[in-house]
């Protein structure tokens, strides 16, 4: 009887596909929570201006994330993104300021230092079985900011080329580049881990490591891949940054990967592998930004801030935890 | 084992649905002391949900519970245990990372003094020890870390943590699924003193042969109803087997013969690393290989090492009569080989992704299309097929391979395998937890593969079928292969002589390891 | 064991040794000063030692650090504490063996020390607010940028910034914090204007952040004063090129020099003063020049 | 063949039990070969005094890895230690200096504040059912941080009363009482976690919470506890740092939770839970004290030092990997 009338309750069609869109963007909720308040509490957050001001802030954060998102998809972890941010961007402004050579050959060297890190991340891990990715990014993590601080003696390194500056300080029309740069590398990764063998083994690693390695996929090779591409990202988050602020310094970056992570899993990712979408990491990234970006708006206090910080992580999470209790109660 | 009067359990109308699928629709059981009430049903019925729902690991939408004729609510394991129900379920709940007597005790470690006093481990183990003696098992495992065990022995841990409950309703979730021969005829002993002394049991199992000696009564369960519930004595098992799938079967064992053909697969001089004498056999076209051996014989280590999940100290593989170099389970499928494994749980499945995702995760190189993406529609289509050939229930591909009962989920492994066109097929206990109904199904495919040219070669604990289905038994004791047995010649006798290692096997280990 | 070796290295005469722990070495600012530290001692023949931990908030491992160096018996330490109150249980330890200690930059209320060089970190704050009040009218809306909450030197730059500029009759606005990070900095500016656009004047605890705020002002194309902390070349480039509008430099690298300078005193028995100022350069387009001829020649 | 050999290397009783142990405390081998290179490297480091000074350096870190143990061993995280231990001493400082109330009160207030935060994180994890602790340990982390800056207006407090600084600061002869301290705690949780129900229950919550939910394990309750320890220690850690440096700032304890967690890590405990040890944890802990302490005594520059730490870190756990490896080749 009771099942009769459930049944009537539910119009099919198009609500119930926006039901089937949050069920698999939860943190949508808790991301238009906090829209809608804020617009109530300061009229200067809901305008094209300051949305635009949120895209660009939010696209370090955002980038560091997506990479971030693969080594959380394995189970693992990857706290070095912070330092290798740093020394891509110090060895890129070595390279294309102090020596002055090109900077495409600067940009190369800032992804390619990135991507030379989270290799060696990838290998430390595999190669050297450390049991796990927490050990190997954390001694990354130390070497890679030693590195930085040696190289520069801790000099920033300011006044790069235009074109290094493009990504991370132009529009086109209002819309910051750096933002559609996001955009852009959340649709390759979304067909990367969807639609490509690899990033389908990724999921299938964080889901059962030992089953998919029984299935054949090589899961060494995938693992090294995965953080590889962590590092990368956080080279091209680093050119991102350089282009903001117009300069390099060897600090950049400092405990940006709590950020990335707190992204992730705000987006509904699980630290148990296996659980993540691309566009759910967007919308955790897209949460901090805006939470950041209202509170400074509203002028509240610093020390306020963290404590709100922390309420509205918890917040946006627990309304997901809320709205699957009840989509399984249905 | 005499009904004895007076009911113990009594279940009325018992409604339990997971979203949209309505699972239990109304069932009533009645559990007597000192029964042993067997529940039987096709994968899927309910029957673990039922008893899930006595243990207070699920809650019921509807109905009652009647406890010695009181009428109760188990809200948590806690109440159940309360109560005096001890439960094997059905998936292995243990603690890997725990020593075996604390497996045992866990939840009820025994302790020096008050409540807030200390753990009494060495009492623990004594009594640990004890249990397991019950059980004929080896005293000294219980201070083994419970990981290290293979996986029938841990199904023996968690029988042996059930009965030093003190019970008074044991209810067993096929419990013998991996247990081999003897470790069962351990297992009937102690029902038998269970049930003397007025313990009920209630036992889900899809071995008939099982049901036939242990249990009192059964009841029967179909697509959320309670069919029926008959005694075992009086009636037949082709009745049964007719009440829960609806319709009569044919044969239990539809054993096909066919022209042996040339050599297609060979091992020869396969060392794994830790055993004591490499092992050599080959299997020709059109013959099923069964390897049968107690528990702990190695024959799953075998498997991992042929497949080059496990490292192996030395040894060839041949195909076709070509040499093959496996390294890795990559290797393994590259050369056309599939491995169904044992424990569908920890080696099977990703069991938070969707039936297709597993489907299709062995051979994703076949769903590629020209962009080299991955063709999803393709893997969703082929997975469709499989899901409804294999009769996987229900057959919603998108639903998360955590939700399926666990016979469904061991045809879903099996589906993963069929789907990478291997041409040499291991399958390690293949039928682990299937009712009969699939069990034909999977033999038939068997047949089936045999037939298309591939090589089959079948690791069971379950001797009937290993008898029903092979052409060649080959038994393992302790690592090596103790008889060659032509189907003619398998009989249950000479394969569990081979298998527990008669006096002259018990001395070849010594001259095996001085003379290698 | 370790006092025998102090009493080794002083008897041995003409090569003392002198430790430096500083907040950080993580930062221009603090290479500034160490590089005066390590002219001085090259110059006046002293061994020098100057170590501190990576970043300005491992306040305990400068503890630590400080805790090593004593235990390895220099001729004196002199250090700059992170957390004033929290280097004054060891540096008591370390005055019982007479060795003298003496404070750099910041302050700490330690009966024994031998000196306190620097600037107050409250009037270095003062100044850029005054300098930023002198260039705007009264009433202009202003914002102040600190550094990480909690980080005492930060936090007292923002304060004395706030009353100069509160007294000069600014319109405080905003106060937020940039955690002493380029990009932080920037991000908190851009939505700081977002909700006061007309700000006419920022000042910013340190020249890092300044550089930042600088940057997205600069974007948005107004002409806002941005006033900066520490005096490092790249915010005093950015004031030649018309950038910053000025900085306040507390001269780290006299600090670093004067300390070492001192200790040596101290060593030797001479009187040393108690307080002495290692005074504050307001560096704006007029001076800047020079400033920056000076920096680059000391961070070689 | 082989294996005779081996037979015949392999001698009974004391070698055995020596393998044994190392078989146990796997990063012990770690701590040795540090130790021996130090010794070469410095004639200052293999002195009482220096030997005391990393009893001393280690204690904090020792407490928070201590606490830091439990959530681990039950697959958890617990990021907030550091905040926890900030607005711990802060709350002490308020009470017994700022108002001037008893030091037993300081103290009492100190621990409880700690365990009340601890309690704070696991009812959040388990009452929300937030899908892991390191949201709901993130979000204290800024909460604790925040209001930590509010009440003290990010003002140090300084002057405790000696009662207070006694555990940090005094010594029984050339033996800090905080090293004392450490050892005391740890042989309570030694016996804790291996001879206690809720000891054993940690362990098996890490290792199947399902299975340990179906033995009849309360297990909400005893991540309660879990969490509410791991609290309690953050406020232990918080005295005794107060008691060192004689003063208490908001800012204390920062990034914290970074060198708790590698010391248990190092210590050889698993981040899937179940695996880890009490003593395991200590050496880890150690091992991160005595490098700092060996840096800094052959001046090793801030930026090396970093590079170096992230080195030893890695190499510390994978001299345990092949350890491991080894022995289970015999
Ligand atoms: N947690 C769950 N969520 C959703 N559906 C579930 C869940 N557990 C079981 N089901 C569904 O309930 C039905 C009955 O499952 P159950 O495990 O009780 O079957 P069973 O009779 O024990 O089968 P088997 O013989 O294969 O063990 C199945 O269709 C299964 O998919
Ligand atoms: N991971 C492991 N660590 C240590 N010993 C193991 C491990 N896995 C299996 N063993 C042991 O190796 C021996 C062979 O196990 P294997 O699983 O190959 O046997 P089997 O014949 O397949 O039996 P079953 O699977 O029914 O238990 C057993 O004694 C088992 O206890
Ligand atoms: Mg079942
Ligand atoms: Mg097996």
């Amino acid at each position: 009887m009771s099942e009769a009338v459930i049944e009537k309750e539910k119009p099919v069609g198009e609500k119930k596909s926006f039901k089937h869109f949050l069920g698999k963007f939860g943190a949508l909720i808790g991301l238009i929570i906090l829209t809608v308040v804020l617009t109530f509490l300061s009229d200067k957050f809901l305008t094209v201006n300051n949305l635009m001001n949120i895209a660009r802030q939010s696209s370090i954060n955002a980038l560091l994330a997506i990479g971030m998102l693969l080594p959380i998809l394995t189970a693992g972890i990857d706290l070095s993104v912070g330092s290798i941010l740093a020394i891509s961007i110090m060895t890129m402004g070595i390279v294309s300021v102090n020596m002055g050579m090109s900077p495409v050959l600067g940009i190369i060297v800032c992804l390619a230092v990135g991507a030379a890190f989270g290799l060696l991340n990838g290998l430390l891990l595999t190669k050297l079985r450390l049991p796990h990715p927490f050990i190997s990014t954390l001694g990354t993590m130390n070497i890679a900011r030693g590195i930085a601080l040696i190289i520069t003696a801790a000099a920033p390194i300011a006044g790069f080329p235009y074109l290094i500056q493009f990504l991370g300080r132009e529009f086109v029309g209002p819309i910051p580049v750096s933002f559609l740069l996001v955009i852009g590398v959340y649709i390759v990764f979304h067909i990367f881990l969807t639609r490509t063998q690899t990033g389908r083994y990724i999921y299938a690693i964080g889901g059962n490591k030992e089953a998919a390695h029984l299935s054949g996929i090589n899961v060494d090779r995938v693992l090294i891949i995965v953080y590889t591409i962590s590092g990368l990202m956080a080279g091209l988050a680093g050119l991102v940054m350089v282009g903001r602020v117009n300069s390099a310094f060897p600090l950049a970056g400092l405990s940006y990967e709590l950020d990335a992570i707190a992204a992730v899993i705000i987006g509904g990712a699980s630290f148990f592998g296996g659980v993540g979408t691309v566009w759910g990491t967007l919308i955790g990234a897209m949460i901090i930004a805006v939470l950041r970006n209202g509170l400074n708006l509203l002028n509240v206090s610093a020390d306020f801030q963290m404590a709100v910080i922390g309420i509205v992580i918890i917040a946006a999470v627990y309304v997901d935890v809320l709205r699957q209790r009840n989509s399984k109660k249905n | 084992m005499a009904v004895h009067a007076g009911s113990l359990l009594e279940l009325k109308g018992i409604k339990k649905s997971f979203n949209q699928n309505h699972v239990l629709k109304g069932i009533d059981l009645e559990v007597t002391a000192g029964e042993v009430h067997v529940l039987l049903g096709e994968n899927g019925a309910g029957k673990s949900t039922l008893i899930k729902i006595m243990t207070g690991a699920y809650q019921k939408d509807a109905g009652e519970v009647y406890w010695e004729g009181k009428q109760v609510q188990v809200n948590n394991p806690v109440d159940a245990m309360n109560l005096g129900i001890a439960t094997i379920y059905q998936e292995l709940n243990v603690i890997p990372e725990l020593k075996v007597y604390e497996n045992i005790f866990l939840g009820r470690e025994i302790k020096k003094g008050g409540k807030m006093s200390m753990i009494d481990h060495k009492k623990m183990k004594k009594e640990a020890e004890r249990a397991l003696g019950m059980l004929g098992q080896d005293p000294k495992i219980a201070d083994q870390i419970l990981g290290e065990l293979g996986i029938g022995q841990q199904q023996l841990v968690e029988i042996a943590k059930a009965l030093t409950l003190d019970a008074k309703l044991i209810i067993m979730d096929e419990p013998t699924a991996s247990l081999s021969g003897s470790e069962v005829e351990q297992l009937y002993d102690c029902v038998e003193q269970l049930t003397e002394r007025g313990i009920a049991i209630v036992f889900i199992s899809h071995r008939l042969d099982e049901i036939r000696r242990m249990g009192d009564r059964i009841t029967v369960l179909r697509d959320g109803y309670k069919i029926e519930t008959l005694p075992v004595k009086t009636t037949e098992t082709d009745h049964w087997i007719e009440l829960m799938v609806g319709r009569s079967l044919d044969e239990k064992y539809p054993k096909k013969s066919f022209e042996p053909g040339r050599e297609g697969f060979r091992v020869e001089n396969l060392k794994v690393a830790g055993t004591e004498a490499p092992v050599d056999f080959s299997i020709h076209y059109g013959e099923i290989v069964g390897i049968s051996g107690l528990v702990g014989a190695g024959r799953t280590e075998l498997a991992r090492a042929i497949f080059g999940a496990d490292k192996r100290e030395h040894g060839n593989l041949f195909i076709d009569g070509k040499q093959v170099k496996i390294k890795s389970p990559k290797d393994a499928i590259k050369a056309g080989m599939a491995f169904i494994t044992e424990d569908r749980k920890s080696e099977g499945l990703l069991l938070d992704q969707p039936l297709d995702f597993n489907i299709g995760l062995a051979n994703m190189k076949k769903f590629k299309n020209k962009s080299n993406l991955v063709n999803l529609k393709g893997i969703r289509d082929e997975a469709d097929n499989y899901v409804k050939e294999l009769k996987v229930r229900p057959s919603d591909i998108d639903l998360h391979a955590r939700k399926l009962s666990g016979g469904n989920q061991q045809k879903v492994v099996i589906a993963k395998w069929l789907c990478t066109n291997a041409k040499v097929f291991i399958f390690d206990e293949p039928t682990r937890g299937i009712d009969v109904g699939a069990k034909v199904e999977v033999y038939r495919l068997m047949n089936q593969l045999v037939d298309n040219g591939a090589i089959v070669l079948m690791i069971s604990s379950d001797l009937p079928e290993i008898l029903g289905m092979c052409d060649r038994v080959l038994v393992m004791s302790e690592g090596r292969i103790t008889a060659d047995l032509p189907r003619n010649e398998a009989t249950q006798e000479r394969i569990m002589k081979a298998a527990t290692g008669t006096a002259d096997a018990a001395e070849k280990p010594l001259i095996a390891a001085t003379g290698g | 064991g370790c006092s025998d070796s102090g009493e080794a290295d002083s008897g041995s005469g003409g090569n003392e040794s002198v430790s430096v722990v500083l907040k950080t070495l993580s930062s221009p600012y603090w290479k500034y000063v160490e590089a005066g530290a390590l002219a001085a001692g090259e110059e006046l023949g002293v061994d020098v030692t100057v170590v501190g931990p990576s970043a300005e908030s491992q306040v305990i491992e400068q503890v630590n650090m400080l805790e090593d160096q004593v235990s390895q018996s220099p001729g004196a330490i002199v250090v700059s504490p992170s957390q004033p109150d929290t280097v004054v249980p060891v540096l008591e330890q370390a005055a019982q063996t007479d060795l003298p200690v003496l404070l750099i930059d910041s302050d700490a209320e330690f009966e024994g020390k031998t000196t306190f060089i620097g600037t107050e970190n409250f009037t270095a704050g003062q100044e850029g607010g005054k300098l930023l009040a002198s260039m705007l009218q009264k009433g202009d809306k202003v914002a102040l940028i600190a550094g990480a909450l909690g980080n005492p030197a930060t936090d007292d730059r923002i304060k004395g910034a706030k009353e100069a500029l509160e007294e000069a009759g600014m319109d405080v606005v905003a106060e937020q914090p940039g955690d002493s990070d380029k990009t932080k900095a920037m991000s908190v500016m851009e939505n700081i204007m977002e909700k006061d656009g007309d700000v006419k004047g920022v000042f910013a605890a340190t020249d890092d952040m300044a550089l930042g705020v600088l940057r997205a002002v600069e974007a948005k194309g107004m002409d806002t004063k941005v006033i900066g902390t520490d005096g490092t070349e790249e915010a005093v480039e950015s004031i030649l090129g018309g950038g910053l509008a000025g900085t306040i430099a507390q001269s780290p690298y006299n600090m670093g020099y004067q300390g070492v300078e001192n200790a040596l005193k101290a060593i030797n028995g001479e009187t040393v003063e108690e307080r002495i100022d290692s005074g504050i350069d307001i560096i704006t387009e007029e001076n800047a020049q020079e400033q920056l001829d000076f920096v680059k020649s000391i961070s070689k």
